[in-house]
């Protein structure tokens, strides 16, 4: 194929992996912002909202569209009363102390993974796309439902947007991220805020996790890439910048598309995660955030 | 440590004064073929069992084959048990999980042979526990059995006690299939493989079966372990390429398989590909549609033939797989039907080598009978035994060398094209382990 | 003749000139201290004096050797110690190790460092609280191991952001004493806000007001300085 | 004497003879076991003198301990020397790499410094898989017997008889643990506790925080390598899952059970994790559900672990 259409396509997955990874990594960013809880188990809760979405969609085997759609639901709110749960049992009782909270959640990693390997078992499960349909492009195909997921996963994020920038919650949110103890004084539940910050976070991976299923399985072990992934946005985005981790996502997703095709793909991830590794220290900041890190 | 060694043969010896009287018995049992049913049970239950350690990928990226390894060999022991046991002995089969990881491996090996005192050791799938389990095996002396299909014991870098008589390894299972390869589909092959060592196997010497056979490789296509979207890949695929070699392993594989029937369509390439990828998948999954009309290496088919073996019938049943090869009465839960066979076969090779070898207690000197009759075996015959097939066994490499089935995917089924000979498999020894010292 | 000199020392903030051009300079063995307004920069100058902060432009010498470009932790070693405004002892450890930590790389052996953390705690007189955590003492003896963090340096010059900050009167009168001892072998800078400590120890006094140098002189001038008083002391 | 120098010497000489001991009664698997541990033990040990004695929280040591693993296994395998040679160039590779990556690393700390590490282990770890023509990638690869007979002048080891491998790995945990108590109440143990403790007030002490850091790094670099190396050289084992993600959580897992800034810490740690996987994998495969129950309730009810909880309560003179 000659280089022309081989970088729209390369553009093309970019994007795709663009948007899913910017709402896994809001939700990473956010849970850091406002809480500073680096959260080490946020890849699991897209494990399982992939894992749930393969549940929920195989009570109606009838019409995969409709199960496809309750899963969008039901499985995100599913994960975000877990989160919650992890929130009230662990994470409060910790006063949310950065080191202890990335052990308690290492923990909560682990204790998630076992209970699907041993509920859901150890398989690599595939959900139906809710529309089957391929986009042929001059020189290649294309799955259309690929170009759906850019679609829902752009409305969600703009949704997320508006509930941060322009309601009351998104306000005391804010809030609650500026300064602490302020918020405080004015009154701000912050506790409940950030249980509600926490699962919010939880909610947007496992909704990733959801839109990706019909695209990859789901598997007990999946969680870790986005994880990874997620860090590196963060942190390329600028440590608690949701405007940078927003940026960073589509420059990631579609460098690492570009990149791969220039480069053997491991040196390229060598490459990328050491580049990712130089930003942190050069530019705490990150490439794209605002200027506190 | 000095009086704990006593201690052992103590315990040993007195062990073997008890056996003494059972050793006419154990020879009884050898022609228990001609004994009836309840008293060949009743003397299997009356002796004390042979331990078996089951070093299980019970836990971590192993855990799908794990579960059928473990149904498969729980059934192969029952069989065994129920028709006298080894020897006149039942087996013991004790179960370890090694979490599918090398230095846990290791662990459970010293376990079994020095807290539960087995026999010896059998049952391990993935080439990095293999390969981190080996060196303590050998150390211990303790016979080893793998049904990995890696190449690592017949590259002889492993030691003597360590074999692998159920299932053909990689090397040969890959140069079996060029000709035909070849022959039929094409002569120009681009190779998608994951960029690490099982891929590399493949890479290395299927590039150079293929040569051999007046083919040539149009392109290789590494693809990085922490890869789960291929589509950007597939461009990379030369244009010319008459057939598309894909070896994907891991929870990946339905994605790639899928996206690569996006970017294809209806105008492909022949497509081969290895099933590793899709065991325990079904291959009536969404998605899986593009699959139709492509070609597949089986070790062993999963879906029943028209031309199917009474063993095979027998097999099935024994371990509870229909004839699609899905758990019976669960037509979701795919068996890894290609691989787990090795476990079945490997208990016979086991409890043949054993007998032949008038193996009695853990000790050097039995070990030592243990290895040798088993570098002496030669072959084994198609049968209830060895469902998938005769083998060769080189007791040289310690390796099985089987016949391997390529299959095309029709209706949503994998119907057997072609059967390869065992000679198709057959390589340069790389070293001789009977070399070693026991 | 001058320990310390500084010239055209500009610290800003975004907008705000915390410090805004000051040429200031202390005499060996002086007893100098720094008044104004909060926000008048003090903490700001001594901070760049003692290279906490960097200043945006401008010189400082110390001992005729230009310190500008120096670490902090260089201008600790040729002598200038600072002890901080909000008490910052190593809560964890205990006075002895607190001490140990500053006086260990001047002295060699195990017994002569206990000895030399022993004199500086009768000298602070907290001799008896060696063993007990720094976290757990009094506020007022927190503040008499800052100091001595300070003196266990043997600074040339000893920096003291609001020392009597939060100490009751007797414990004033004890540090004044101590101070005025210190100043027998080192040059002392102090940023108070207790007119009555100034008025005793200072030997001269500086005066900022947003930035800059407003007055400087002895306590009677600046008493009797019309312009500090509008700015500062009040009417 | 500072207040319980002594008795902490004591105590560790006592544990070490202990140990020492044990290899005369322990039964065969957990004689085995034990050599094991002791070499994991000495990598926690390594670990705890950043997390413990320099409060720098690293998610990415399993590279130092692959670098010794790998610096020995692949010298051992391609270069033909012989196993101590190969041991020192393990631990170099350890110091080394250590250096490199402190050297870019610690002008970051807190958060940052965990992710940073966490990225440059994540790069080490693909890099084993690579260069897979001489690691073997995942797979991995055995040393060759003739590299675990070693002889110093009529003195022979056999790396193969556990006797052997007991007491070497006994004598590397000794050294390791020794070394860190050396450290600890030395004036640079000091210097490295006021970092941890409060670092802008220990630069105003006229400390160069940074250079201290590294050779904190350094020094725990060195002791992972050396674990790393051992581990290759006893065990025969050499493969890449060693520099994966979870080989940089076991050793923070055993250093908080067992006590942060507690020297024997990391050895209680690591053998209770090791004991407590090794009992309930026997009874469940849902041992990593036990594992994370563990971490969290850990963190939860014992912040400093056992035997910083021990020193709170009973014994400050610990060190």
């Amino acid at each position: 194929m000659s280089f022309g259409p081989h970088l729209f396509l390369a553009l093309l997955e970019g994007t795709v992996a663009a948007f899913v990874l910017a709402l896994t990594a809001l939700g990473l960013s956010l849970v850091f912002g406002v809480m500073r809880v680096v959260n080490v188990a946020h890849g699991e809760f897209f494990m399982l909202g992939a894992v749930l979405a393969w549940a929920v969609s195989s009570l109606v085997p009838a019409s995969p569209a409709l199960g496809f759609l309750l899963a969008l639901i039901a499985s995100p709110l599913a994960v975000g009363a877990v989160a919650l749960l992890a929130d009230r049992l662990v994470l409060r009782r910790l006063h949310y102390a950065p080191e202890a909270t990335i052990v308690a959640t290492i923990g909560l990693l682990y204790i998630l993974q076992q209970l699907v390997l041993t509920f859901y078992g150890p398989y690599a499960r595939p959900v139906a796309a809710p529309i089957s349909f391929r986009v042929q492009f001059p020189w290649f195909g294309y799955s259309g439902y690929k170009l759906v997921v850019i679609a829902a996963a752009a409305a969600l994020l703009a949704a997320t947007w508006y509930l941060l920038m322009r309601t009351r919650i998104g306000l005391v949110m804010r809030a609650t991220q500026y300064d602490r103890e302020t918020a405080q004084a004015f009154g701000i539940p912050v506790e409940r805020v950030y249980s509600g910050i926490f699962a919010l976070g939880a909610m947007l991976a496992a909704v990733a996790g959801v839109l990706i299923v019909p695209i990859q399985q789901a598997h007990y072990l999946m969680g870790l890439d986005p994880l990874l992934l997620s860090f590196i946005t963060v942190i390329i985005g600028g440590l608690g910048s949701l405007r940078g981790t927003l940026v960073a996502a589509f420059v990631i997703g579609l460098s690492d598309g570009v990149i791969s095709v220039f480069f053997s793909p491991t040196l390229a991830k060598i490459i990328a995660t050491l580049f990712v590794a130089l930003v942190l220290v050069f530019r705490p900041s990150g490439l794209f955030g605002s200027a506190r890190a | 440590m000095a009086m704990k060694k006593t201690g052992a043969q103590g315990a040993a010896s007195t062990r073997r004064k008890v056996l003494k009287g059972l050793t006419a018995a154990a020879g009884g049992a050898a022609l228990s073929g001609l004994l009836p049913t309840p008293i060949r049970y009743f003397e299997a239950r009356a002796q004390s069992p042979i331990k078996i350690g089951f070093q299980l990928h019970r836990t971590g990226i192993g855990a799908a084959y794990g579960r059928w390894y473990e149904r498969t060999s729980n059934a192969a022991v029952k069989m065994i048990n129920d028709a006298g046991g080894i020897a006149g002995r039942p087996i013991e089969l004790v179960i370890e999980d090694d979490g599918t990881d090398p230095k846990r491996g290791a662990e459970v090996v010293e376990k079994f042979a020095t807290e539960h005192k087995v026999d010896l050791v059998f049952g391990t799938l993935f080439s990095h526990v293999v390969i981190g389990s080996a060196p303590t095996a050998g150390q211990l002396k303790m016979p080893y059995f793998v049904v990995s299909e890696g190449h690592h014991v017949a590259s002889t870098k492993l030691n003597r006690y360590v074999f692998q008589p159920g299932i053909t390894d990689v090397r040969s299972q890959v140069i079996s299939l060029a000709p035909w390869i070849a022959g039929n589909l094409g002569k120009k092959v681009t190779m998608i493989f994951p960029d690490f060592a099982f891929g590399h196997d493949h890479r290395d010497y299927f590039s150079d079966a293929i040569q051999k056979q007046g083919g040539s490789i149009a392109g290789l296509i590494p693809i990085p372990p922490t890869e789960t979207s291929f589509t950007r890949y597939f461009p990379q695929i030369p244009a010319d390429t008459e057939v598309l070699y894909h070896v994907m392993v891991g929870p990946g594989v339905l994605t790639f398989v899928k996206e690569m029937g996006e970017h294809f369509g209806s105008k492909r390439p022949q497509v081969f590909g290895f099933i590793d990828s899709l065991e325990a998948v079904d291959i009536a999954s969404p998605g899986l549609e593009f699959l139709e009309g492509t070609y597949f290496w089986e070790a062993y088919p999963r879906y029943a033939q028209k031309d199917q073996t009474p063993h095979d019938k027998a097999y099935r049943q024994a371990v509870g797989v229909d004839e699609n090869g899905a758990a019976t009465g669960d037509a979701k839960d795919v068996s890894t039907y290609s691989h787990m066979f090795g476990c079945w076969e490997t208990l016979y090779v086991i409890k043949h080598a054993v007998e032949k070898s008038g193996y009695q207690s853990a000790t050097d000197k039995d070990k030592k009978a243990l290895v040798e009759a088993l570098e002496a075996m030669t072959a084994f015959e198609e049968g209830p035994e060895h469902p998938q097939g005769s083998k060769q066994f080189n007791g040289k490499l310690h390796q099985a060398f089987g016949q391997q089935v390529i299959s095309k995917v029709e209706g949503k089924r994998l119907n057997a094209v072609h059967r390869t000979s065992i000679e198709d498999g057959l390589y340069e020894p790389e070293g001789d382990y009977t070399t070693q010292p026991l | 003749m001058t320990l310390l000199a500084t010239h055209g020392l500009v610290r800003h903030f975004g907008g705000v000139k915390a410090v805004d051009g000051v040429d200031f300079a202390l005499d060996r063995g002086e007893i100098r201290a720094i008044i104004g307004p909060n926000g008048a920069g003090k903490t700001t100058l001594v901070g760049i004096i003692c290279g906490r902060i960097e200043p945006s432009a401008g010189r400082i010498r110390f001992e005729e050797r230009d310190i500008t470009g120096l670490s902090a932790w260089r201008r600790v070693q040729r002598g200038i110690a600072y002890t901080f405004q909000i008490t910052s002892v190593f809560a964890g450890l205990t006075c002895f190790d607190n001490l140990a930590l500053a006086a260990q790389r001047g002295v060699h052996g195990h017994r002569a460092l206990e000895k030399e953390v022993a004199r500086l705690l009768g000298r602070v007189g907290l001799a008896d609280s060696a063993n007990s955590q720094a976290g757990v003492l009094p506020y007022g003896h927190q503040r008499l191991l800052e100091v001595a963090l300070g003196l266990a340096l043997k600074p040339k010059l000893l920096i003291l952001d609001e020392p009597t900050q939060g100490l009751s009167d007797a414990e004033i009168d004890h540090f004044c004493a101590l101070i005025r001892e210190v100043a027998a072998e080192a040059t002392v800078l102090l940023i108070e806000h207790n007119m009555a400590v100034v008025m005793e120890l200072a030997q001269r006094i500086t005066v900022m007001d947003n930035g800059r140098i407003l007055a400087e002189g002895a306590p009677e001038e600046i008493r009797a300085n019309a312009q500090v008083q509008e700015a500062y002391l009040g009417p | 004497m500072r207040s319980g120098t002594g008795r902490a010497l004591l105590l560790h000489l006592a544990v070490l003879a202990v140990l020492f001991g044990l290899q005369f009664v322990l039964p065969d698997y957990h004689h085995r076991s034990f050599a094991r541990i002791l070499v994991l033990a000495s990598y926690a040990v390594g670990y705890n003198l950043l997390l413990g004695y320099t409060g720098l929280l690293s998610l990415g040591h399993a590279m130092l301990f692959a670098a010794g693993l790998y610096g020995a296994g692949l010298a051992v395998q391609h270069l033909a020397i012989d196993a101590a040679s190969g041991f020192v160039l393990g631990i170099l590779s350890g110091l080394a790499l250590a250096l490199v990556v402190g050297l870019v690393a610690l002008r970051t700390s807190g958060v940052a410094f965990m992710i940073v590490t966490l990225m440059f282990s994540q790069a080490a770890f693909l890099t084993t898989l690579y260069f897979s023509a001489v690691t073997r990638g995942d797979e991995g690869f055995t040393l060759p017997a003739a590299a675990r007979q070693y002889a110093i002048g009529d003195l022979f080891f056999d790396l193969t008889d556990p006797g052997t491998r007991y007491n070497l790995a006994l004598l590397l945990f000794g050294a390791c643990l020794m070394a860190s108590f050396a450290l600890v109440r030395s004036p640079m143990g000091r210097v490295l506790v006021a970092i941890r403790e409060n670092e802008p007030r220990t630069v105003m002490l006229g400390y160069h925080t940074f250079r201290y850091k590294l050779l904190a790094l350094a020094a725990s670099g060195a002791i992972s390598g050396a674990a790393g190396a051992a581990y290759a050289l006893l065990f025969s084992y050499v493969g890449s899952t060693f520099a994966s993600i979870q080989y940089s959580i076991l050793p923070l897992l055993w250093v908080l059970l067992g006590g942060v800034g507690t020297t024997l810490g990391p050895l209680i740690g690591t053998l209770l994790m090791f004991y407590l996987i090794d009992t309930i994998s026997g009874y469940t495969s849902a041992y990593l559900l036990v594992v994370g129950l563990a971490l969290v309730l850990l963190v939860l009810l014992f912040p400093k672990g056992i035997l910083g909880t021990v020193r709170a309560k009973a014994a400050p003179w610990l060190p």
